[in-house]
């Protein structure tokens, strides 16, 4: 139990995917322009990030220790195909959600957090369990990124930055500050 | 919100008062001045419609332009005169306005044409309130809005308060402390006839604790057969506002958007109610209106009587002129008054008074970034953000100023700026940011088709 | 008429007494018995490294801030902060470095004054800290003459300290930490203890907090919500498990003091709203608890304040005052 | 799509259209693995030659790929190829291969490739998609250089492993730990910034809604 959680504040604190190992920057620059945008792409990701650790501890129980050469295909096609399935089911049952979550969800395909987890996963020889909480923190530490990033946002929209900072400069100050504050949690629980 | 000492509502702010250059000095009267300017527009809602062409002759108290409307006031003659000219005059708004020019005649006794008294007693509600729109009735408290609409409640709504405005928070300004001072009997008389034509039973004055003598008069002459009570109130800005009134001396709290009388109070200002006596005693209506010239830059610092239409110039050459240093004059108070470039502008009906502040209290502010510090967050009596609304304002983010951050509540009393370390104009933003919303209303609805809406 | 030109302004036309400089510059002022306090304690090297990291500031503000924005004494409390985060042996050039990083990434690239998110002091802290992790944490000893230099304060820019000029010696917290070693409360209160500069003066900073709080200056419920905070947690928790430390020792030692009275509130990075304030201090206070007691370093409260000042966008957003005349007061 | 110029499809991606400093595309390697001027290397060739291979072989199977499944498509070819030059880098340079550890794998989900087979090599023939492959493969390549070359000469005092700051320079470790990537960076963008602002004259707007003053003429 205590190595789950370890796994978890892990994934989402001392090694926060987005501001110590760098996935999912592509979001993280894009779309926390706004709270609201930012929660729900935040959830779409755990959602995702959650199948994919699902998938990923299937693909390597069952097929990858007989083609290792193949694991980065089977994983990119297994990603890609799981979330449009996915996609299609929530616009079946709940067209609510889908008008939530739908348009980030072929967006998260492509994201290197999604595929990053199966990897780190993979590399780290988790189970199934470790896996999801694995994925669990991952996605709860993107989401926490990605909402403090955007409500800094919306504030320093007001702020009278200057014009050679304005844009992505600003933004990545910003990162490098957070990420400079999450230094803090350096060796959480690891005694 | 009950204390020790006295009763108060939280939040706002602790300006020095300033009172004592006019506190103890007693109403004069100022002798009639040559000419008098007496602009159609004096009162909140629609202006009132001439009645009078160039050349025409008026009596003190002639009626020279009429109500027009439910939500209007007529505007009478305050000295027998002529009527010199129809034309543009200077505001104390800031613009040019109609404004009828009456030259006075120099030798006339200027007493008013004899009329009818009406015995209060035998009146019904809708006949006190018919007379209070007959004599031009205003709130004196600066906001000029016609007193009887105040009093005509509408039937399914119970009141329970009649509130009387004597805290007069505004600093410098006296005209309220010396008309309770010198004329307790005729505000206990305006009570009377209020409380009978709202049918409240109960009445409370409210006096800032600053104003001893004001309380002491009103308790001395308080009759036995009212429930009148006379309320101290702390020394605090703003103590006056109508909701902050309410309460401190109900505990209740208007809710937003709505009026007084949804929780059971009106609230008039100790001079209104001075004044409905008045056209009970003498029949005389509205024509004239203590006023307080008052401020460092003022010579001879006094509470004048004045009649409506005075000229700055006048009025101001009455107190002895300006100090050397004066550098800007103010109508009504300091924190929501309005500054006067033009000795050509009139005092009128909601004109409380005259400051002339000198250099060193107008020197210019250099203004900072805000530094969060919050401290308009404690001033604020009606809990905005004023400093979340001041960066929206920058930003000219105004829907977002009304529909998150509550623009529409903010009075404007000014609160939040007198305590911004960082000198940002606040409640001027604010209030152009008032405006704006209300322009792009204006469009939308004159562009959108008529729809039936309540 | 020849009246005289009048000024036309918007109301109000009178103004309070505040003024952003007056604050800013009556916060130097409380922090010069503070900085006192630090040379008594480590004599000379104190005011070297104190001296360069405001320089660092005062000089980043002039040259790149807006005109005349040094004035305004803002740069100079950073400044004076950075220089009391930092231990006493430190190089100047570094002390300089985290000041000139401070106002330049942590205020100017914002636009400069109450538009920054993060406490500027606290920021170049925290890069000092992440560039040169060692000197950042080498403690001189207090034994010597005070006269002495604490460490290698005058190593020649970009070059590194030489490690001999400095005898090290340890602090309260990482006694505790590395070594399960108490430290007497007497000293922790009196100061008498290794740390960084302004970690000494526990009193000093309590009365110059105690002056600010009376003018209104700082906000008295950020410190009050931390203290209480770390005190009730760290009772609890010592109260399970006694080999963690007690309340007055996780009060007294480290950078709680300095943190909690001068970071923390800030005004541009805390909070607005007082319910907010509440929230912020208690949440500062919580996670000083949690990295203190389970994190890899000895000493939380630099990270605990960077953190929550990322959440203050946040926080002011959710704990808008309520409005007057809604909820239940307002009869409807 | 405007009619360009060869030239200018090998210059456009080097320069004016570089993904990293000017469109921010596949910023994860850029900014996870330039802690040294190697592994930026190692990470800048794999990748271009990831995009070389990719832009050939859908340029030329361009007219066989049916549009419906055409991304899926694409991504199959890079993670070929991603394939392959994970395990040529694991057969030469296994130290730097194991200090990229999955940077090397997520070369696939770098969008800057994708974007260009999706954006350019779909719709042109052989020869140009390698002119542009090579344009913004290069332009990747040299985007990391330089932020590799920034962070370990400042972070280690060394260039490719060798001292240029002399012996008693102090490294900046932060410059190789993550916060330094998102600094270095984002110092970058700032001196960009400041490149274009240049000429446009520095007055600060008032921002104070038109008509508000503050004082004697509006101080």
């Amino acid at each position: 139990m205590a190595e789950l959680l370890w796994i978890l504040v892990s994934a989402m604190l001392v090694n926060n995917f987005t501001l110590v190992l760098f996935l999912g920057l592509c979001p993280f620059m894009g779309v926390s322009g706004r709270v609201a945008t930012a929660l729900r792409m935040g959830l779409a990701n755990i959602f995702v990030l959650t199948i994919t650790s699902m998938a990923a501890s299937f693909l390597n129980a069952f097929v990858l220790p007989y083609a290792p050469y193949l694991r980065l295909i089977s994983f990119i096609v297994v990603i890609a195909s799981l979330v449009q399935i996915v996609e299609m089911a929530i616009k079946k049952l709940s067209p609510t959600l889908f008008r939530e979550l739908g348009i980030f969800l072929p967006l998260i395909t492509t994201n290197c957090a999604i595929l990053g987890l199966a990897i780190f996963q993979t590399n780290r020889g988790y189970d199934f369990v470790q896996g999801l909480f694995f994925a669990l923190g991952g996605g709860l530490g993107l989401t926490l990124a990605l909402v403090l990033m955007a409500s800094i946002r919306e504030t320093t929209e007001l702020a009278d930055v200057p014009a050679m900072a304005r844009g992505m400069g600003l933004v990545l100050i910003l990162a490098g500050s957070l990420s400079l504050a999450f230094m803090g949690f350096a060796g959480l629980f690891s005694s | 919100m009950l204390s020790f000492f006295g009763m108060t509502f939280s939040h706002g702010v602790h300006p020095p008062d300033s009172k004592s250059l006019t506190e103890h000095v007693a109403i004069r009267r100022m002798p009639f001045p040559k000419r008098l300017a007496l602009p159609l527009r004096q009162h909140a809602g629609k202006p009132a419609r001439l009645l009078v062409r160039k050349g025409d002759r008026v009596q003190r108290g002639d009626m020279i332009a009429e109500a027009d409307g439910y939500v209007s006031v007529p505007i009478h003659a305050s000295a027998a005169g002529t009527v010199a000219a129809i034309d543009w005059w200077p505001h104390p708004d800031g613009t040019m306005a109609e404004t009828v020019i009456l030259d006075v005649e120099p030798w006339s006794p200027q007493i008013p044409r004899p009329r009818l008294v009406p015995d209060w007693n035998g009146l019904t509600p809708a006949q006190v309130r018919k007379a209070v729109q007959g004599g031009g009735v205003v709130g004196l408290g600066g906001a000029a809005f016609p007193t009887h609409v105040k009093l005509s409640p509408p039937a399914d709504l119970e009141l329970e308060w009649l509130l009387v405005n004597g805290a007069e928070c505004e600093p410098y300004l006296t005209t309220d402390h010396r008309t309770m001072v010198e004329f307790p009997e005729r505000v206990h008389f305006g009570i009377r006839i209020m409380m009978q034509c709202l049918g409240v039973q109960r009445a409370v004055v409210g006096v800032e604790m600053n104003k001893p003598d004001a309380i002491a008069a009103l308790e001395r002459t308080k009759p036995a057969d009212l429930d009148v009570t006379i309320q101290p109130l702390v020394v605090k800005y703003p103590q006056g506002a109508e909701k902050m009134l309410i309460k401190v001396v109900t505990g209740r709290e208007v809710p937003s958007g709505k009026l007084p009388m949804h929780v059971g109070a009106v609230v008039q200002n100790v001079g209104s109610i001075a004044t409905i006596a008045e056209i009970f005693e003498t029949g005389l209506p509205l024509i004239e209106r203590v006023v307080t010239v008052t401020g460092s830059g003022v010579r001879r610092p006094s509470n004048l009587i004045v009649p409506v239409g005075a000229m700055l110039g006048d009025v101001l050459d009455y107190c002895g002129g300006l100090t050397d240093d004066a550098a800007e004059i103010v109508f009504g108070g300091p924190m929501m008054g309005s500054s006067q470039p033009d000795m050509r502008t009139p005092l009128v009906k909601g004109t409380t008074g005259v400051v002339v502040l000198t250099d060193r209290e107008v020197k210019p502010k250099t203004t900072y970034p805000c530094i969060k510090c919050g401290h308009c967050l404690d001033a604020c009596p009606v809990f905005l953000n004023p400093s979340r609304l001041g960066l929206l304002a920058q930003a000219g983010r105004y829907e977002e100023m009304r529909d998150a951050y509550h623009l529409m509540d903010c009075m404007l009393c000014g609160s939040c700026s007198y305590v911004c370390p960082s000198n940002i104009p606040l409640s001027q933003m604010f209030s152009l940011s008032k405006n704006m919303l209300r322009k792009q209303q204006d469009l939308v609805a004159a562009s959108a088709p008529k729809k039936d809406v309540a | 008429m020849e009246a005289p030109r009048f000024e036309l302004t918007a109301s109000p036309h009178i103004k309070g007494p505040d003024s952003t400089p007056r604050i800013m510059w009556t916060v130097v002022a409380t922090l010069v018995p503070v900085v006192g306090a630090a040379v008594w304690y480590f004599g000379p090297s104190a005011l070297l490294v104190i001296s360069a990291s405001t320089a660092g500031c005062l000089l980043t503000e002039r040259v790149f801030g807006p005109g005349g924005a040094v004035r305004d004494g803002s740069a100079a409390i950073t400044g004076l902060l950075l220089g009391l985060t930092l231990p006493p042996g430190l190089p100047m050039w570094m002390a300089g470095l985290g000041g000139v990083f401070a106002i330049g990434f942590g205020k100017l690239v914002f636009g400069g004054l109450g538009q920054n998110i993060f406490n500027p002091a606290l920021l170049g802290r925290a890069f000092l800290q992440a560039a040169f992790p060692e000197d950042l944490t080498t403690w001189p000893d207090m034994s010597g003459p005070w006269s002495a230099l604490r460490g290698d304060n005058l190593a020649l820019p970009l070059m590194s300290a030489d490690p001999v000029a400095t005898v090290t010696g340890a602090t309260p917290l990482g006694l505790m930490k590395f070594e399960g070693t108490d430290t007497e409360l007497v000293r922790l209160v009196l100061g008498s203890t290794g740390g960084s500069l302004g970690e000494t003066a526990a009193v000093v900073i309590l009365l110059g907090g105690a002056y600010l709080a009376l003018k209104k200056y700082l906000d008295w419920r950020i410190p009050v919500a931390i203290f209480a905070t770390v005190a009730l947690l760290s009772a609890l928790i010592h109260l399970l498990d006694p080999s963690k430390p007690g309340a007055l020792f996780m009060l007294f030692s480290g950078g709680l003091m300095l943190g909690a009275v001068y970071m923390a509130t800030d005004m541009v990075t805390s909070p607005t709203t007082p319910r907010g304030a509440w929230i912020f201090g208690f949440g500062i206070g919580a996670l000083v608890v949690l990295i203190r007691l389970w994190g890899g370093l000895p000493e939380g409260v630099m990270y605990s304040i960077l953190l929550m000042n990322a959440l203050v966008p946040f926080i002011d957003r959710a704990t808008k005052p309520r409005l007057f005349g809604t909820g239940k007061e307002a009869m409807a | 799509m405007r009619a360009t110029t060869p030239r200018e499809d090998l210059l456009r991606g080097i320069w004016r259209e570089n993904p990293v400093l000017v469109q921010l595309l596949g910023l994860c390697p850029a900014l996870a693995v330039t802690n040294t001027v190697a592994n930026s290397l190692a990470m800048g060739i794999a990748t271009f030659f990831v995009l070389l291979g990719s832009s050939v072989l859908v340029s030329s199977l361009k007219r066989w790929i049916p549009k419906e499944v055409r991304i899926s498509a694409y991504i199959l070819i890079i993670a070929t190829f991603v394939t392959i030059a994970d395990l040529v880098l694991n057969a030469v340079v296994p130290d730097i291969h194991k200090a990229l550890g999955a940077f090397i794998a997520l070369i696939v989900v770098n969008c800057m490739i994708l974007g260009r087979q999706e954006a350019f090599a779909s719709r042109r023939p052989v020869g140009r998609a390698i002119l542009d492959a090579v344009g913004t493969g290069f332009g990747f390549l040299i985007a990391l250089t330089l932020m590799g070359s920034f962070r370990e000469v400042l972070g280690n005092g060394t260039f490719l492993g060798v001292r240029v700051l002399g012996e008693a320079f102090e490294p900046w470790i932060i410059m190789i730990l993550p916060p330094g990537g998102f600094f270095t960076l984002g110092v970058i963008l700032l001196a960009f910034g400041w490149w274009k602002e240049r000429k446009v004259e520095q007055v600060r707007p008032r921002r104070w809604p038109h008509g508000v003053t503050t004082g004697v003429g509006g101080a």
